[in-house]
Parts: structure tokens; C-alpha cells; sequence
């Protein structure tokens, strides 16, 4: 067999050896929606196959050879009834039963653990709550739902796991989610897989599924001291937030304790819930969500904050659950070194240009943009 | 139900007239001034076919970088410049105008009629835009190109890239409006200039398909001209509209680009099956199974499709219920193309088939529109679209319905009708080789990227892992025999030009108007108004003419030899 | 070779009337040319509404979200020049209206004067929103790098947001008044880009319609570049009511 | 609808400088109304108020300066096709932007 080219042969044996049609189904979701892509595949080689063959044996049947004499035929309604609703009923059996998949991977279970994930170009970061960063990599737990939370700095970039079969845009300015619980311990590809200039190909990792006592480990060794909501208490400090968002009597803000999760009334009107995506929006557009009972004084921190900066803060704001810790920070305001003269320098930041350069180091310092 | 013989008259008596559009006037300028809608057919041919072969090349280039998991043939900036220019030049400089500005602009009023189209000015100056867009897209690419990928997605297209994005948005616009020009001129054609007894329901399928399609080009092109500049100005003077730190919206951009973009692979497409209507009818010297079914189809298309744009965006942080409605409506707008299948399908039941080039191409088109548009149900299914979009499966998607279906139909069609422009045959062996060539090589390049996407492969990646590389190893194999595919007909048709056999006026023994004036056509195509006093396709008709013909011929015989 | 004979043929059509020298070859007759004109301009129209479609769909969902900001940026706009501008565009209008009239009366100095009258008016039109232009320059309101929200941060310090009784806009809100006049210079310069084209056409028509053109029977021309006028008035009455009445109290 | 019966439709109507000058003191008295309006506050009604007297406004130039009153089917046809994608364009992304402030689901 060697008379072929070796290089060519050398191929055919890698491919034959690990043929597959698709990636492993390392996620609860992959499965479903495996099942889902076998049964459109099975519908589609079905009709292929029934037009094809219509096709040849008129073709053989029909030849001028075998029938020199064309029979004109109108038409039928009855066949064009046929071919109308039954591949209607089957799109409309896909759109179903796809919708069903579609809802379940964005809609993420209550007790899902939350991991930050920023795409930059050309590079993925994430924020684990204890802390924890990496770049291009992600370690995650097996048998646990776990929920990213995706936000862009620059353009749109796409995190993509194809075998957890989740893929979701990280757009600039907005968070977007994303779930999915690994089943199997292994490494698998992570893409951007929305062109987002030179380097796009280059933009591609590991996401590490490990088990639940393998990523206790890996947590431990990789800790980077201080965790993300004391990261954020540390920025929370430092930009003085707590001047106003102190649970105090004469306080111009609203007190943040337990906010996350809660439904707030605006004073434009209609309730908010505060969620994640809440919270970012009323630091970087405080007036557009002023909650009721109170005036639009709080400055806008557009520009001054890295988005590592902002989920900090939100990772803090969310797990605050007593006002005791605002007057701890509130204490701790006049000892973080320079933190004033941070906050003011900020202003000159804007736009995405000079956010490229934000959020090297993740100390509660380096998320002010200096 | 009865019957019809046809019997292909014998070639050897005639031969080509000597008047005729192409030798009434000589010289450059008689052709670049031309009012003659057959003259600026021909002018759009040749240029289309240019920018064909230069978007091929690229294709190629990008097709040897994906040989290797590595990037050695060129840089990755490189490659995403050369994957943006063959994107912009086959859509906006190939795709959009190839059939509509070449056949359509040929036949149309032929098939209707009438002696040119309603504004012969407005046709030659889309064609002079086409050009200018055209050339600056060149000249883009000449001199530094632009990497923002085809669909220029802000904010990379207004904030991150320092390519030349303006020079090609301007190329895109200008384009834009040729073909705007375009499918207005049908639209007034079709509906004014239509010959007495021509009614809608006698007109060939290829001029319902091209009403359907010039309907989007009207109502569609202008929506992304004006994306377009506001991404000008976004990347000019910083207008926030799209820019996200000043309160804009990028994904608004993706919404207006779409709102063209996907009825586009409409415009595209649907020329494509008007040709497959008259090739399959035809060659089966059957008339079209379900003609109004097909007719009404290709209008729903045109409807359908200005619905549906957002399923471009399931993941891309639309609202989820608007996700559930446009992944819906896509379901509905898959329906019409099903019927066109079946309907051709059925009207080679019974007929009297024959195997031409055409034919061979209108398989070659039935098999594979029939797979890209199946996997065009996996996208827009909502769940199913999160694990293959972005992936190679679209790639494939996409070249299965475009170069599978739309370029076997724009084949299948100059061949059909070339002895129609240029009054000669090609030749029958090597063409039908051709066919079969494109058919494979076709099949080899583009059937692996299904797998590859369903693996996971990104699109727009220079580098990837090295599992990937033997199933691109397939593809860039195939493109090579595609290659030599698309070459040929080039070759053949160029000698035909001198050497081909003499057409004669209806070598098809088709039934349309066209075939039954000389080829090639007098410049004001028929030398009386015709009246159309019968069906479309309606074969007992034609032959009932050519008995009135061979009788005419033995009552002159006759007196012939009796004066002898 | 003769057409072969397989169609029946109609009577020559030179034989059904006697070609007036404006009649293109292609056309049968005057009639058919007349329509497929007209029908062609409306078709163009339908082009330019979906052009103007873009932008009014991008005003919408801005105006949806930056309700606050829209409102003080709408206030900057001077609502008497607006107005003044609408008044002289709809009788601008309403003399083309009347000069297609003219047109088709053959009444040659009417249509003359109804044009030369639309051309002022247009100029007239094009000197206000000039004016209009420059104040915002003045006030550095063209969106870019020298935008600048002292109007909005600091009411006080800016006549006409004094005089509409704005409250100082917090910064964050203050920013947004940047997408509202990106709107508003691409919407009344896109309008003004097509008035100005309009007027160099009309121009041209007041040369031809002096040498008698139009008053000869064949009116196309004039008739398709009225509905033109028209259009662009269309246009102006929507923009006049999205961008400068959104809130006066 | 063929060709022929498009002619018989199209009888050109001419119309006169009468009703012109109605249509002109009626565009007129509608801006003045508008004004007006947008300076008395009507809260949720000011915005649609504008938009209604702006679409009357509108529709009569399009009626009468442009003698769609008077034209043919076609000439209406293609007016109702420019509005309803015009429409299809605004009500869908839209759709989109207004649905996405009800939360994920």
C-alpha cells in the first residue's frame, strides 16, 4: 500500500484511526442536542435521498432513448399540498424541539456558580470569585452547573466550547451568560469564533474539566491572595463609594446590602432586578437607573474603571450582605494609599483605545485606571 | 395529457446571419456606449467573469495557508486581508449581480417581448457603476486591502482596524446602487414593456424569478448603503451611533447590515432557480410541474426573506424571544425552495429526457441546493445554530447554496443559452466533462467543512489544531480539481466563438420567445411586436409550428422542381 | 435570416401612430413611455424611503433609551427657524405642485415662474438650516473630538436650554446628547444632500423650461422630479417633528 | 394584471390649482397645530400626537401633490410595498430592543 505517498498515506491512517463526526459530548446539554443534530441529519439524508433517487430513476426511466414522447403533465395539487406541509410539520418539529435547546443553554440554574470571563484582543481572561485568574484557560469543576458571565472590552469576540456544544458573544458594554455543567474530566478546545481582527486564530485555549476534589486543589494552589469581592471592596474603598453608600441615616445613596437579586423601583418608574448586568450599568450610567427616593448625584465611572475593575465591584456589591462591612470600608478609605488621586485621574480615559491597555494587574489598585 | 415529438433540426443548412446585435456596430465605443441591453449583457459577462477568476484566486490562496495547521504561507493579517477581499469581490462583485446583469439582462426582454429594457441609459450606468466599484475594490485590495471580514461588524470595522475600510465601503455602495439600477429597470420592464397576449401567468419562471429578485434588490440594497456610511462616518468624525462607549449600539449595525445581507443570498439565489425552470423544462421537453406552485414560491421567497435577517444573530445578544421569532419565520421561509425542488423533480416525470451540459449542471445544482438548503434548517434552528454557527458548517452552508446552486445555475444557464448570444454551439464531450469535474471537485472541497464545523473548526482562523488538518487536506484538494473545473468552460467557450457549430435559432427546440428569433438577435430583437398567443413551455405548440415550417419548405420543393 | 415564423406577428407598430420625437425606439408609445417612467421614479422613491428607513430606525431605539438626553439635545434646536423651514418647504412644494400643472396645461411662463419660485424657496430653505448649522458649530454640538456638553452640564451658561428651563444633565445622561446630534446631522444633512441635488435639477429645468421643453406635451420629466420634491417635503415634515418637537414644555 | 388593463386604469387626471391650494392651507394649519401641541404637555401623548398630525401631513402631499389619489393600482401598490417594509424594518429591530429589557426570559 506504501506506493502511495507515504505523507498522503500517513494522513489516511491519523484520519481513519481518529475519525469522528463530532466532538466529544463532555457537557449535560452536548447529548440533547447531539440528539437533536442526528435526528435533522437523519431528515435531511432522507429527503436527499428522496430527491436523488426520484431524479435518477426519471432520469433512467424518462431517457429520450426509453420515451421519445413526452407526456405533458399540468401539475397536482395534491402532490403540491404534500410537499408544502410536510416539510412544514418537520422545520416546525426542529424549530420546537431546537427552541427547547436553545432555552435550556441560556437559562442558567439558580445554584450555578458564576465565573467572569473578559475577551480582549487577542486573549481570553477569567475571574473565578475566589480570585483566581487565568488567561486562555479555564478550569472548571465536573458535575457542577456552572455559569459564565461574558463581557468584551474592545469588539465582539464568541467563547466557544464545541464539546460542551455552548458558544455565546462577548460583546463590548453589555454582560451576556452562559451555562453549561462538564460531565467528563479531560481538556478540550476553547475559540473565539467571532472574527475580531489579526490575531483571532491566535485567540484560542483550554478549558480543563476537573474533578470536584481536583479543582478544590487547583483553586488552592492558584489563589492570588485576596478573592474577587475583596478585590472589590478594596476598589469599592478606594473610589470612596461608600461616602454615599453607607447605610447611614443622612446617606445620599442607597444602602447596598442584599441588593443583589432584589427588585428595585426606579424613580423613572417600573421595578428593576439587580442583577449583574444591573449592577454594572448604574456604575458606568448611574442617572439612566436612579432608584427611588433618590437624587441623580452619583458620578458616572465610565472610563475610569477596567471592566476587571467593574466585576470586581459587582462580585463584592453581590456578596454584601450586611451593611457592617460598608462601615468597615468606610474606615479603610483614608488608608488606601493614593486612592483619591486614582479616581481623579481616571477622567482622561476614553474610549476603547485607552481601555485596551486597562486591567494588566488585578490588585483592587490596578483596576483604576491609572 | 398528449403527446409531443421533438425532433433537433438539423445544423448543417444554417448558419450564422450576418446581421446581428454583435456586428451591428464596431468598435470600443459602439460597445461602451451602448443602449443595447444584449451588448451590456455581454460587457457585465466579461467583467463579472474577471472579478470571478481574481475572488477564485484568492479562494485559492486561502485554501493553501489552510493546508498546514500553521500559518507559513503568509501572515495572519494576510490571511484575514485575503479571505475579506474574496468575501466582498464573490458577494458584492460576483454573487449579487452574476445572473440577473448577465442572463437576466440578456433574456428578460427577449422572454417578454419587447425590443430592450424600460431604461437603457439606467442599464448602461449600473453597469458603469458595477465597474467603478469594481476597480476601487481592486485598487483596495492593491494597495493594503481590508481585514474587517465581509460583513465590516462594528467595532472592529470602525475602531480597531487601520485598513483601508472606507475605500471598500465606498466600492460596496457604489456597487450597492448598480445593482438597485438593476432591479429597478426589471421591475419596470416586466411590468410595461410586456408584448400583447404576454400575460403574468404566460411569463417564463426565469422572469418571475428575476421580479422576485429585483424586488429585494429595490427595497433591500438601500438599507446597508446607509449602514455602510454610517460606518464611514463612525470611523471618520466618531458619530456614536454604533460605538458602544458613547452609548451607541453595535449589534444596531448588525441589524441594518442584515436587513440587506440576508435578503441578498435571496438576490442571489433566486436568478439561479428561475434558470433551473427553463434548463429542467427543457431538456425534459416537459412543461414546469406546478408552474404557478413555482412562480408564487419565488415571490414568497422574496416576502419571506425580509423577515428573517436576525437569524444571522442567535448568539450575538439579541433578546431570546426575538431569537424564538425569527428562528420561526426561517422555518417558514425553507418551505418555498422545498417546493421548487419537488416541482422539478416532477417535471422530469414522463418527459423525454436528454443529457446536455445544462442538464448535467442542473443535477449537479438540484443535489447540491438540496443539501445547502437542509443544512440552512440547522441554522436557523435556534438550539442547533449555537453549536455550529460560526464554525465551518456555515462556510459550507453558505459555498453549497452559492457556488453548489448559484454558480452550477449561472453554468448551467450560459451554456443553455450561449448558442442564444453567441450563435454558436460549444462543444458537447468537454463540456459535459467540465460538468462533471466542477460536480466533484466541487463535492471534495466543500463536503469536509460540514465535518470540519460540527467539530468545531472556527471560521476566519489563518492557524488551527492539527486534527483538523486532514479533512483540509480534502478540501484544499478538492479545490484544485474545482479549480481546473471552472477553467475549462473558459477555454471551450472562447474557441466556440470561432469554431463552435452553428446554432441556428433554436437548437433546444425550447419554447420561450428568445428561441424563436435568429441567434444571435437583431438589436431591436424582433423585427414585428410578437403576440403571445400560447402557454408558457407549451411543447405541442412548438411542434405544431415546426410542421407548419417543414410543410412551408416541401410546398416551395414542390414548386421549385415543377418551374424546373 | 428572418425571424422564423413561429410567433404570430402584430402589424408593424409604425403603423399605429406617428412617433413624436421624444419617443425612445423601444417603446410602443407615448403612453407606455410615460408610465414605465413614472412608475420607475416611484420604484427609485421606494429606495430612498428604505435608505431614510435605517436612520429612522436607529433614531427610535435611541430616542427609546436616552429619552432625557433627546430632550435637552432637541432643545438646543431653534423650533422658530424649524418651523419657518417647514412653512417655506411645503410651499416650495406646493409651487412645484404647480408648476406640473402648468406643465401639463401647457401654460410655459407659469411653469417657469412656479420653478423659478421652488428654487428660491429651496435656497431660502438651505440659508436657514445654514444658520441652524452654524450656531451648533458655534456651540461645538457637531458630534467628534470638539463635542462639548457645557449646554447640557451647565444649562445656565446656554441661552436656549435656559430658556426651555433644563435642569443640569448628570454627566453620564449628558453623553448621550452625542448620539442625538449624530442623528440630527445625519438625518437633516442626508435631507439637505438631496435638496441640494434637487435644486441643481431644478435649475436645469428652468433653462429647458425657458426653451418651451416641458410645455410641449411631454411633461415625464417634470412630473417625476415633482414627486421627487415632494418626497424630500415628506421627509422634512417627520424629521421637523422627530427632532425638534420632542418636548417643549 | 396586464399591461392593458393598467392603461385602462390610468386616465390622466389632472388636478387643479383648487385643490392645491386647499392641500396647502391644510399642510399649513397642521404645522401650525404641531407646534402648538409640542408646547403643551399631553406626557404620553406628545410623542404620538406629533407622529399622527406629521402622517396626515404626509399622506396628503403623497394623495394629491403626487396624484396617488388619482394613479393606478400599481402607483398605490408600490406606495403600500415602501411603507409595509419601511414598517417591517422599524417594527422587527424593534422587537428586538424592546424585548431585550424583559430580562433573559
Amino acid at each position: 500500500m506504501n506506493d502511495i505517498s507515504p505523507v498522503l498515506w500517513q494522513f489516511l491512517v491519523k484520519w481513519m484511526t481518529n475519525f469522528a463526526l463530532f466532538p466529544p459530548e463532555a457537557s449535560r446539554i452536548a447529548p440533547q442536542m447531539d440528539a437533536l443534530l442526528f435526528f435533522m441529519v437523519l431528515v435531511s439524508l432522507i429527503g436527499l435521498t428522496v430527491v436523488v433517487l426520484l431524479v435518477t430513476s426519471f432520469s433512467i426511466l424518462y431517457s429520450k432513448e426509453r420515451h421519445p414522447v413526452a407526456v405533458q403533465v399540468e401539475g397536482s395539487t395534491l402532490l403540491e399540498a404534500t410537499w408544502t406541509i410536510i416539510p412544514l410539520g418537520l422545520f416546525l418539529v426542529m424549530f420546537v424541539w431546537g427552541a427547547l435547546i436553545y432555552f435550556r443553554v441560556f437559562t442558567p440554574p439558580a445554584n450555578a456558580m458564576n465565573i467572569y470571563v473578559v475577551g480582549k484582543q487577542w486573549m481570553w481572561k477569567a475571574e473565578h470569585p475566589g480570585g483566581q485568574h487565568e488567561i486562555n484557560s479555564l478550569h472548571v469543576p465536573m458535575g457542577r452547573a456552572v455559569q459564565l458571565t461574558l463581557i468584551s472590552q474592545d469588539v465582539f469576540h464568541s467563547f466557544s466550547i464545541p464539546a460542551f456544544r455552548v458558544k455565546r458573544e462577548a460583546i463590548p458594554g453589555r454582560y451576556t451568560t452562559v451555562w453549561f455543567e462538564p460531565t467528563v474530566p479531560g481538556t478540550y478546545h476553547l475559540f473565539c469564533t467571532q472574527y475580531c481582527g489579526t490575531s483571532h486564530s491566535q485567540m484560542i485555549g483550554d478549558i480543563v474539566v476537573l474533578t470536584p476534589e481536583g479543582y478544590k486543589k487547583w483553586l488552592a494552589e492558584s489563589t492570588s491572595g485576596a478573592s474577587l469581592a475583596q478585590n472589590g471592596e478594596r476598589l469599592f474603598a478606594s473610589l470612596s463609594c461608600a461616602a454615599c453608600h453607607n447605610a447611614r441615616p443622612n446617606a445620599r445613596g442607597p444602602s447596598l446590602a442584599n441588593v443583589y437579586g432584589a427588585r428595585l423601583p426606579l424613580a423613572s418608574g417600573g421595578t428593576v432586578t439587580a442583577d449583574e448586568a444591573y449592577l454594572r450599568e448604574s456604575i458606568l450610567n448611574p442617572s439612566q437607573h436612579v432608584t427611588q427616593g433618590y437624587v441623580p448625584i452619583m458620578p458616572t465611572y465610565q472610563g475610569q474603571i477596567s471592566e476587571e475593575g467593574v466585576i470586581a465591584l459587582v462580585e463584592y456589591i453581590k456578596n454584601l450582605d450586611s451593611d457592617y462591612r460598608i462601615e468597615q470600608t468606610l474606615n479603610t478609605t483614608d488608608l488606601v494609599p493614593g486612592s483619591e488621586g486614582n479616581a481623579a485621574t481616571g477622567q482622561a480615559a476614553q474610549g476603547p483605545a485607552k481601555q485596551g491597555q486597562a486591567g494588566k494587574n488585578s490588585a483592587g489598585q490596578g483596576m483604576v485606571k491609572q | 395529457m398528449s403527446a409531443t415529438i421533438v425532433s433537433l433540426p438539423d445544423q448543417s443548412t444554417a448558419r450564422v446571419p450576418k446581421v446581428n446585435y454583435l456586428t451591428k456596430e464596431n468598435g470600443l465605443l459602439s460597445w461602451l456606449l451602448t443602449g443595447d441591453h444584449k451588448r451590456i449583457a455581454i460587457l457585465y459577462l466579461i467583467s463579472l467573469s474577471f472579478f470571478f477568476f481574481i475572488g477564485g484566486a484568492l479562494a485559492g490562496l486561502i485554501r493553501l495557508e489552510l493546508l498546514t495547521p500553521q500559518t507559513d504561507l503568509m501572515a495572519t493579517d494576510t490571511y484575514n486581508k485575503v479571505f475579506t477581499m474574496h468575501g466582498v469581490i464573490m458577494v458584492f462583485f460576483f454573487l449579487v449581480p452574476s445572473v440577473p446583469a448577465t442572463l437576466g439582462n440578456f433574456l428578460i426582454p427577449l422572454m417578454i417581448g419587447a425590443k430592450d429594457l424600460a431604461l437603457p441609459k439606467i442599464n448602461l450606468l449600473s453597469w458603469y457603476l458595477y465597474m467603478a466599484g469594481g476597480l476601487l475594490a481592486l485598487y483596495t485590495m492593491m494597495t493594503g486591502g481590508v481585514d474587517t471580514g465581509w460583513t465590516f461588524t462594528t467595532p472592529l470595522s470602525t475602531h480597531y482596524v487601520n485598513t483601508s475600510v472606507l475605500t471598500t465601503g465606498l466600492a460596496v455602495f457604489v456597487a450597492g446602487f448598480s445593482s438597485i439600477f438593476t432591479g429597478l429597470n426589471f421591475i419596470v420592464t416586466i411590468h410595461k414593456m410586456r408584448a400583447p397576449g404576454m400575460t403574468w401567468f404566460r411569463l417564463p419562471l426565469f422572469v418571475w424569478a428575476h421580479y422576485a429578485a429585483s424586488i429585494l434588490m429595490v427595497l433591500a440594497t438601500p438599507v446597508v448603503a446607509i449602514a455602510i456610511v454610517l460606518v464611514a462616518l463612525e470611523r471618520t468624525i466618531g458619530i456614536g451611533v454604533f460605538d458602544p462607549t458613547k452609548g451607541g449600539d453595535p449589534i444596531l449595525f448588525q441589524h441594518l447590515f442584515w436587513f440587506y445581507s440576508h435578503p441578498a443570498v435571496y438576490i442571489m439565489i433566486l436568478p439561479g432557480m428561475g434558470v433551473i425552470s427553463e434548463t429542467i423544462s427543457t431538456f425534459s421537453r416537459k412543461r414546469v410541474f406546478g408552474y404557478t406552485a413555482v412562480a408564487f414560491s419565488s415571490v414568497a421567497i422574496a416576502v419571506f426573506g425580509f423577515f428573517v435577517w436576525a437569524h444571522h444573530m442567535f448568539i450575538m445578544g439579541i433578546s431570546n424571544y426575538a431569537v424564538l421569532v425569527f428562528s420561526l419565520l426561517t422555518m417558514l421561509v425553507a418551505v418555498p425552495s422545498a417546493i421548487k425542488i419537488f416541482n422539478w423533480t416532477f417535471t422530469l416525470y414522463k418527459g423525454s429526457i436528454t443529457f446536455e451540459t445544462p442538464m448535467l449542471y442542473t443535477f449537479g445544482f438540484m443535489g447540491l441546493f438540496t443539501i445547502g438548503g437542509l443544512t440552512g434548517v440547522f441554522l436557523g434552528t435556534s438550539g442547533t445554530d449555537i453549536h455550529l454557527t460560526e464554525t465551518y458548517f456555515i462556510v459550507a452552508h453558505f459555498h453549497f447554496v452559492m457556488v453548489g446552486g448559484m454558480l452550477m445555475a449561472f453554468l448551467a444557464g450560459i451554456h443553455f443559452w450561449w448558442p442564444k448570444m453567441t450563435g454558436r454551439m460549444y462543444p458537447e464531450k468537454i463540456s459535459q466533462l467540465a460538468a462533471v469535474v466542477t460536480f466533484i471537485g466541487f463535492n471534495f472541497t466543500f463536503f469536509p467543512q460540514f465535518i470540519l464545523g460540527t467539530l468545531g473548526m472556527p471560521r476566519r482562523y489563518a492557524s488551527y489544531p492539527p486534527e483538523f488538518q486532514i479533512l483540509n487536506v480534502f478540501s484544499t484538494a478538492g479545490a484544485s480539481i474545482l479549480g481546473v473545473g471552472y477553467l475549462l468552460p473558459v477555454l471551450y467557450l472562447t474557441w466556440s466563438l470561432k469554431y463552435g457549430a452553428v446554432a441556428g435559432n433554436n437548437p433546444w427546440q425550447a419554447t420561450g420567445l428568445e428561441w424563436q428569433i435568429q441567434s444571435p438577435p437583431l438589436t431591436e430583437n424582433f423585427t414585428e411586436t410578437p403576440i403571445m398567443d400560447h402557454e408558457a413551455y407549451d411543447y405541442e405548440w412548438l411542434e405544431n409550428q415546426n410542421k407548419e415550417n417543414r410543410n412551408k419548405e416541401r410546398q416551395k420543393e414542390k414548386e421549385v422542381t415543377s418551374a424546373g | 435570416m428572418p425571424d422564423s415564423p413561429a410567433i404570430a406577428h402584430g402589424a408593424p407598430e409604425a403603423a399605429h401612430h406617428e412617433h413624436p420625437p421624444y419617443l425612445r425606439h423601444h417603446f410602443e408609445n407615448v403612453e407606455q413611455q410615460a408610465d414605465a417612467a413614472g412608475f420607475a421614479m416611484w420604484l427609485f422613491l421606494l429606495t430612498e424611503v428604505m435608505f431614510f428607513g435605517g436612520l429612522f430606525t436607529a433614531y427610535l431605539i435611541y430616542r427609546n433609551w436616552y429619552y432625557r438626553a433627546f430632550v435637552s439635545g432637541s432643545h438646543q434646536l431653534n423650533v422658530y427657524w424649524g418651523t419657518l423651514n417647514t412653512l417655506v418647504l411645503i410651499i416650495s412644494s406646493f409651487t412645484m405642485a404647480m408648476g406640473v400643472w402648468c406643465a401639463e396645461t401647457r401654460r410655459k411662463s407659469g411653469l417657469v415662474l412656479c420653478l423659478i419660485l421652488t428654487f428660491i424657496l429651496g435656497l431660502g430653505f438651505l440659508g436657514i438650516k445654514s444658520i441652524e448649522y452654524s450656531e451648533k458649530i458655534e456651540k461645538h454640538h457637531v458630534p467628534g473630538l470638539h463635542y462639548s456638553l457645557q449646554s447640557f452640564l451647565d444649562p445656565d451658561s446656554d441661552a436656549a436650554a435656559k430658556a426651555a428651563g433644563d435642569k443640569p444633565l448628570p454627566l453620564d445622561l449628558a453623553r448621550h446628547t452625542e448620539v442625538y446630534f449624530s442623528l440630527y446631522f445625519l438625518m437633516t444633512g442626508m435631507h439637505a444632500l438631496h435638496m441640494i441635488i434637487g435644486i441643481g435639477i431644478l435649475g436645469f429645468m428652468i433653462l429647458r423650461a425657458r426653451a418651451g421643453a416641458y410645455t410641449a406635451g411631454h411633461v415625464t420629466f417634470v412630473e417625476n422630479f415633482g414627486l421627487y420634491w415632494h418626497f424630500v417635503d415628506i421627509i422634512w415634515i417627520y424629521l421637523f417633528a422627530l427632532l425638534y418637537l420632542i418636548s417643549r414644555h | 394584471m396586464s399591461e392593458q388593463i393598467e392603461h385602462d386604469e390610468h386616465a390622466h387626471h389632472i388636478v387643479g390649482p383648487a385643490v392645491y391650494v386647499v392641500i396647502l392651507i391644510a399642510l399649513l394649519v397642521g404645522t401650525a397645530l404641531t407646534v402648538w401641541a409640542s408646547f403643551i404637555d399631553l406626557g404620553f401623548w406628545n410623542p404620538i400626537i406629533a407622529l399622527a398630525i406629521a402622517t396626515t401631513k404626509a399622506t396628503l402631499v403623497v394623495l394629491f401633490f403626487m396624484h396617488v389619489k388619482y394613479s393606478t393600482k400599481l402607483t398605490k401598490l408600490t406606495v403600500g410595498a415602501g411603507i409595509f417594509t419601511f414598517l417591517t424594518l422599524v417594527s422587527l429591530t424593534l422587537a428586538d430592543y424592546i424585548s431585550r429589557a424583559w430580562g433573559s426570559w
